[in-house]
């Protein structure tokens, strides 16, 4: 009953007759998310068109970074309002996010001690470019590039939520490893087929694949 | 373990402690690029004196060298003495498996290490882009209030019971999750140099000269063949036995030393058999 | 150490150089940061006067709410720059903080509703468990106990009013975390003394302490 009088009255908020209209409807959902949010979701929320969403979305990145971006009118060159904000609209692991901007990072770092966690060690570091460039991968594996027992330093990257049980082998029953969405955040990229390519740091061994496992 | 420490302060240029490296790869290659070689079989021959002393004076000062570890290490190092010695020689025909052997050895390394490089470029790479990320912070803050307060009522169907049931599973610690390949026999079994010359000597001094494959024929495994060879080296020190080989990568030959009656492997390097370790737990508790 | 370093670091960043100047950073600051914070704080993060802080604090939250505030040459009323933002920016509790505009609380309330449920994931009970069972506890050691980054759980059992931030680590300056009356009120108990004993015979229960926080 309670859902009936709610679906009667959802129609009867119109963002776009607000003033700020839907933009301005898209900031205030982006004030409350804790994850990068898809412009699916967004469009969903909001019963606007995802592809006006998106639209919507890249002007609000352009007006926080600085470019007017009011329509036609928007070639007026008004110094005011080219300076940029101090935060910044981004689409990272698929989603949009609001971000401090990094100029500003000695600043915001002495309110915020959040996320300012360690740097990986150069072993945590090789670890994780294995496990993103060979995922879904078992630690022998790992272990038979680099040459070392990985297991506490695969350990420490899950804990830090940067990589996850992906899978297990059918055949052998090991755990397989991936790279998690926090991975792709943290580094500010949208999906793992943006890594950098491997292979210029690989000349002509490419098909390596088969070389780890041998001395395994 | 050394893994888990956090280094962050990248070594410029070239240090000499073995614990700045991570692994048998990244000291090889930290070895090569300090004769500022490219990764070559001449680079190689170059480096594998240094390689070996890096590990045994690694051996020599740090308890915590753990068998795994090294015996990865064993393995780059014995594929790098095989390689150095094929090139001190003029440069033959393939004339048996052993050289086909050592050949796939030489390829398999180079491509594993050629591949170690590429990761740690690229990780470097990762750690730039992870330190220049990091400038910037997510707005991630609670729930406004309002927003909280409309959250549906939780349903709450545990009992304290089953509560206390899913704290114990959670608080167990974990058995470290399996690898597909037991890597057991490198921890149950530490092979030693000094028992292996010993089993050496016995055959040997009967008499006949036996070949290394012989000598070999029936270890267990690499490891044993690795510690095997290395035992060989320190007896041909104590001039205890001599070696002969015909041809090129032909047959190793070891001769019992007629003369020598009171050798005793008690006399082999301390440096190889420190007091047995423990096998080290694979992972930390948890 | 690390602290004497940073001092000396300090004073070579001056955000007014930056584009967007004091007013940037202000935004950066105040977009990312989950507590009021005060002009003071403020003031002194950026080595600026409280007044000029303040008086830009006012220039920000009339910004949002779509006067240009421009300056001197502010009153051109553009209808285009005095369009609202979908976020506000309050004083309360003596301290300035970014809320969603309460405007768009409908389109908000429906985004933050959306997928909801009212039961507790898996993984949420299990950390819940554990924090149960060992608090006062920080995230980190929830995290070594689990395996994995309880983060995102941590927040959802905070959002859902199970568990609140307890005390301070006084080595670690970590936060612990400890259960609330609400928890013991749907679990059905009076005190966090009657929660039911944990097994006895479960091995190696009692020493746990010790590895926890090793790898972190």
């Amino acid at each position: 009953m309670k859902d009936h009088q709610s679906d009667v009255d959802e129609p009867l908020f119109d963002a776009s007759s607000e003033p700020g209209g839907i933009k301005a409807a898209l900031e205030a959902v982006l004030m409350v998310v804790d994850e990068p949010v898809t412009a699916t979701r967004l469009a969903t929320a909001l019963l606007v068109p995802v592809d006006e969403v998106h639209g919507l979305l890249v002007e609000l990145q352009q007006e926080y970074d600085g470019y007017t971006g009011q329509g036609p009118e928007g070639h007026t060159t008004e110094p005011a309002s080219s300076q940029p904000r101090g935060f910044e609209l981004r689409s990272v692991a698929g989603g949009w996010r609001i971000f401090s901007r990094s100029t500003f990072a000695p600043v915001v770092a002495k309110f915020v001690l959040e996320g300012q966690s360690a740097r990986l060690s150069q072993a945590a570091l090789e670890t994780l470019a294995v496990i993103a460039y060979r995922q879904p991968v078992s630690r022998a594996r790992v272990s038979g590039i680099r040459g070392v027992n990985v297991d506490s330093v695969v350990r420490t990257l899950a804990l830090r939520g940067l990589i996850a049980e992906a899978a297990t082998d059918p055949e052998t029953g090991a755990i397989l490893y991936g790279t998690t969405q926090y991975f792709l955040e943290r580094l500010g990229i949208g999906s793992v087929a943006d890594l950098p390519q491997l292979s210029p740091h690989l000349p002509g061994l490419e098909n390596l694949g088969d070389f780890d496992d041998t001395t395994y | 373990m050394r893994d888990a420490l956090p280094d962050a302060a990248e070594p410029t240029g070239f240090t000499v402690r073995l614990e700045n490296f991570n692994g048998p790869f990244d000291l090889l290659l930290g070895l090569i690029s300090k004769h500022e070689l490219d990764i070559t079989e001449i680079a190689l021959a170059t480096v594998t004196d240094e390689f070996i002393g890096y590990i045994r004076a690694f051996q020599g000062t740090d308890a915590d060298f753990s068998l795994d570890e090294a015996s990865e290490f064993l393995v780059i190092a014995a594929t790098l003495l095989d390689l150095k010695a094929a090139r001190l020689l003029p440069a033959g025909e393939v004339e048996d498996d052993e050289d086909v052997a050592l050949l796939e050895a030489r390829d398999l390394l180079f491509a594993r290490l050629l591949q170690y490089k590429a990761f740690k470029e690229i990780a470097r790479q990762l750690g730039e882009r992870l330190a220049e990320e990091a400038k910037q912070t997510p707005r991630q803050v609670s729930l406004e209030p309002e927003f909280a307060a409309m959250l549906p009522d939780l349903t709450w169907r545990t009992t304290p019971e089953q509560f206390a049931k899913l704290a114990a599973k959670a608080l167990e610690p974990r058995e470290p999750a399996p690898t597909e390949v037991g890597i057991a026999h490198l921890h149950g079994s530490t092979v030693s140099v000094r028992e292996q010359a010993e089993l050496l000597g016995i055959r040997l001094r009967r008499g006949h000269p036996l070949s290394f494959r012989q000598l070999t024929q029936d270890a267990e495994d690499m490891l044993t063949v690795v510690v095997r060879f290395l035992a060989l080296l320190e007896m041909f020190r104590d001039a205890v036995i001599s070696f002969d080989q015909g041809a090129p990568l032909g047959n190793l030959t070891v001769r019992w030393s007629a003369d020598v009656e009171n050798w005793s492997p008690a006399s082999i390097s301390e440096e190889y058999d420190q007091p047995a370790p423990t096998p080290p737990a694979l992972e930390g508790p948890s």
